[in-house]
């Protein structure tokens, strides 16, 4: 039987969100703008075209970094 | 003006590139960089915060060439890593190439580096690598594709200008790519006497951020940079180690 | 910009002073005089030869404020009547005051200089002083009723810079008159730093006219006195020992 | 019987003038332009006021100057 | 007196170690070694040169504690294979480690030299590796099992003194090792500052061979180490911007 | 070793002369003394307290040769009348003339001084004179007769070593009487680095007094300037820009 | 008629002393040995040969000095 | 059969010795010391007790070092 809910890790925290949720969704859901971000899952770069189409899955990690102030 | 920096493919009008921490305030921080007349505008990649907003607004990436970097890397991989997702997040292919060796000195771990620099070559990365004074490191940087060698001047935001002139003229000498001295630079005088050995331009952060009054201190930078690179291209006097009237010797009265 | 100087009843908005002497042509000086951004404009006083065209016209006497000097005057009696006859022939009770002690060092003769601006102040000239860099004499001028006091950086035409930074901060913090570097300024680095220790401006002649592009150092020397007078006013940030990071500690990636 | 010539030194070098010559004669007959100059006779300067009124004496020593290029 | 040097497993009164290249004559080296008190003197690994006789007879092996180096190899294997035929040549385990990446500066490939030092230590020798002045380098060459660590002052033979007395400063504050300053001393107070700084001692060549009166500065050099190395003992007085009489302000006569 | 010290009619083996104020205690002065090697031994005139007992005993008067002052002295007559005190009290011609124009300077009246030495010359005394690096003031007491003079390394007390070089080479190569560098040097490689200037001598008191362990630091004061005046005397290799390798570039293995 | 004590200055101290006490007699009073002292009497140094000689005066000034530490 | 000479290189140097002498006897050829030498034959180290039992063969490279001034 397929879990409603999946955990996943990103940014270090952990989270539960609906199995099967994109990472298009996920940004939503954090009401993250996808505009000048970058995303890591499982150390693999997911490009932006992706965003819609990949479906996360359990224990799937992410890193969602954007540009800071820094010299 | 034709006295320009080219870097690779880029080309610059401003030999002084900046950078975007430890600002007081957001606007002073923009303020600053305008003061600076900066083309080039240093960041760093990190994590989304899942709460406030970034400081994405106060950097016009129409007005000024973005250059990530990867500070906070303590080896080849993570750094590696976060240049592609900074390429990923800016759609840029530059790099500003930081692998650190030590905390307290965050001097780079060469080794790292020229490992680092080999991979985002080959990936297509333009690589400007922060590295140490070491000349031997800047040559096998530059051999290893890097458009540009960035030594530093001394410890990042220690402010202690140039410690080694000697070593950053080696370099100069020897480099075919230009060479901006990177970390170091506390004050305007700093800035002009990198630029009168020869470096082709210099990247700083601390130097403006921390002065008591941001804004001046950019525009001092701004105008010390100029000023090195005019001294440097006008050919300075020769020093002597006595006197020479500047009026005549002749016309005296009796 | 409120940040003028003022030296007795005079007030500039330049902190650049430049002598007159050994350009190539007098066309290359004019062009210099005009990069450099200068106000006050130093000549000698030499007798009429009693054939050739002089420089006068080169020298826009209602562009620029003409402050004779008393250069090759070896006795306080030779500098003094130097100075009158300049007031005679310029109409100007400025006076850039020189007493030289030596032909190798040309330092200046602390003691005759004493005495000439104790006659000339009493006189009624507004006497501008070129000394050594002795905080004592330094204030027995000042005391001598001098506008400023005028100590040299290196011997006049060596091109060395401050030899002794620590001797022009000990004036400054004492002087309640301008202080002003005059001779020995090289490069445009060297003026920054000037700038920066808290002097009130730079006299410089050799540093512009002996570069090879006299012009082109002239705009260095211009930029660079704004530049040190820039960091200078903003305060700038402390130096330390070690690095410290201008990227931020936090959001790196795991 | 007054001398038709005086002997004068200007800026160190020997010259004879027209007895009771004025220092403004000098001036014009050595084609100097008094603007920008300043003279000293027998070490006291001559105002310029005083050019067309002061008559050169036997033996006078006179400076002439003006600026030069200097720093 | 106490205060010895050790490095591994060896012990030594006096902390400067002398090279024997480079002197006019045998006589004079021998002489020259005598003055300098040195017991630890090094040497390069040649080929026998099928007619004239060697040095060996000069560098009395059973008064000083030979130190073969590896100078002139470029590479990593280089370097090891000269230091496995020292061993046998001279029946030490102990190797002054050179890998040179550059022929103009003789600035150490420190790629090289971690490679090398590393296989050097497992096989057994004793490593004191000359290496540039990055603190990072220095810490891994300690963590490969060197027993010091030999940071150049500036270019071998160059006789420029510490060109950067704040890397050298931070090297030490972390070696857990001793820091012998390698290469660029060229006179008695470049000495003296690089065991104020807190050196544990220095090694030298040129600046003994090329004085004029080798002997004398070698004299020079016993001394001024000893000076430094006390003076770094004793706790040198506080640095003041301002004087401080030593003479009493008391007692004066009215 | 016949490289001695001349002065007026005095002569020396040691070129260190050194101060008895502000030590701890007057047995480590006396052990200090003794380190240091020095046989001119600087004191001050001061009231006869009229209770406790005096240093007198501290500083054998046979064995060294004392040097009175006129520290505290801001006015020529004042120098004066302390300089007849002292060759009353101590029988001695000698005198270390100090007439000071400022308190927290201490630097020299360099007028006053110049007048005290000419009335101090005519009776009979042998004057050294503290003064400060101004070349044409040093020349001005050696024709007033002073047998020595004494420029100032920093001001008295601080600690901060030679700061203008240039200067003090410029006396030294002027100056047909013995330089003795006064006042400023805080530790060993300040002292071997005026030798090398070429000064004759140094003296020196809070340096060694001051010093967490005196007796100690006069030790390495010492020995550094025997160091400095053999590294002057020997003639030191000539700078370079790069390198020159001082083992051979033959008979490498292949 | 004289009077049988007078005052003096010595070392910047007001003092009562004999009238006619000499200089020897004043050192012997404070117990300061000659040997290393000098002494000025009214701005003139008084040599040592003179002590025995010297009688104060009412209102004299003497200063009384020695070596001390100094550099 | 055997060739009477065989070539090797020492030192960079091409040579021409009998075959099957050994390291001692091409050291005694040369009158070279064995006192603080070492010896690499195609690039191993040769112990200085293997000398005498360690024959030549054609082609043989070796490398004869001591120590030399340097610093």
């Amino acid at each position: 039987m397929t879990p409603l809910k999946i955990r996943i890790r990103i940014n270090g925290e952990g989270m539960r969100v609906e199995n099967g949720a994109t990472v298009a969704a996920l940004l939503a859901l954090l009401d993250i703008n996808a505009v000048g971000i970058a995303i890591e899952l499982n150390r693999e770069i997911v490009p932006k075209s992706q965003y819609l189409k990949t479906a996360l899955k359990d224990n799937d990690i992410l890193e969602v970094v954007r540009m800071a102030g820094g010299g | 003006m034709e006295d320009r920096l080219k870097i690779g493919k880029y080309e610059f009008s401003s030999r002084l590139m900046v950078g975007t921490g430890k600002y007081p305030t957001n606007e002073i921080m923009k303020a600053s960089l305008e003061a600076s007349g900066a083309e080039v505008v240093t960041v760093a990649i990190r994590r989304v915060e899942l709460k406030k907003g970034g400081m994405l607004d106060y950097v016009d990436a129409k007005k000024y060439t973005i250059l990530p970097n990867t500070a906070g890397c303590y080896t080849a991989d993570d750094a590696i890593r976060t240049a592609r997702l900074a390429r990923e997040a800016l759609s840029t292919e530059l790099i500003k190439l930081e692998v650190i060796g030590d905390e307290k000195t965050l001097f780079p771990d060469t080794q790292g580096l020229l490992e680092a620099a080999g991979v985002l070559v080959k990936e297509g990365f333009t690589v400007l690598p922060y590295t140490n004074d070491d000349p031997i490191t800047a040559k096998r940087l530059e051999d290893a594709g890097c458009v540009a060698v960035m030594p530093l001047a001394a410890p990042i935001g220690s402010g202690l200008g140039i410690r080694n002139p000697h070593n950053i003229r080696i370099i100069i000498e020897a480099a075919k790519v230009p060479v901006i001295v990177d970390a170091g630079v506390g004050t305007a005088s700093d800035a002009a006497i990198a630029m009168e050995l020869g470096c082709d331009g210099i990247l700083m952060n601390t130097g403006i951020a921390l002065a008591k009054d941001p804004v001046k201190m950019a525009l001092a930078m701004n105008l010390a940079v100029k000023a090195g690179r005019l001294a440097y291209n006008s050919g300075r006097m020769p020093k002597k180690m006595f006197a020479s009237a500047s009026s005549p010797a002749w016309g005296l009265i009796e």
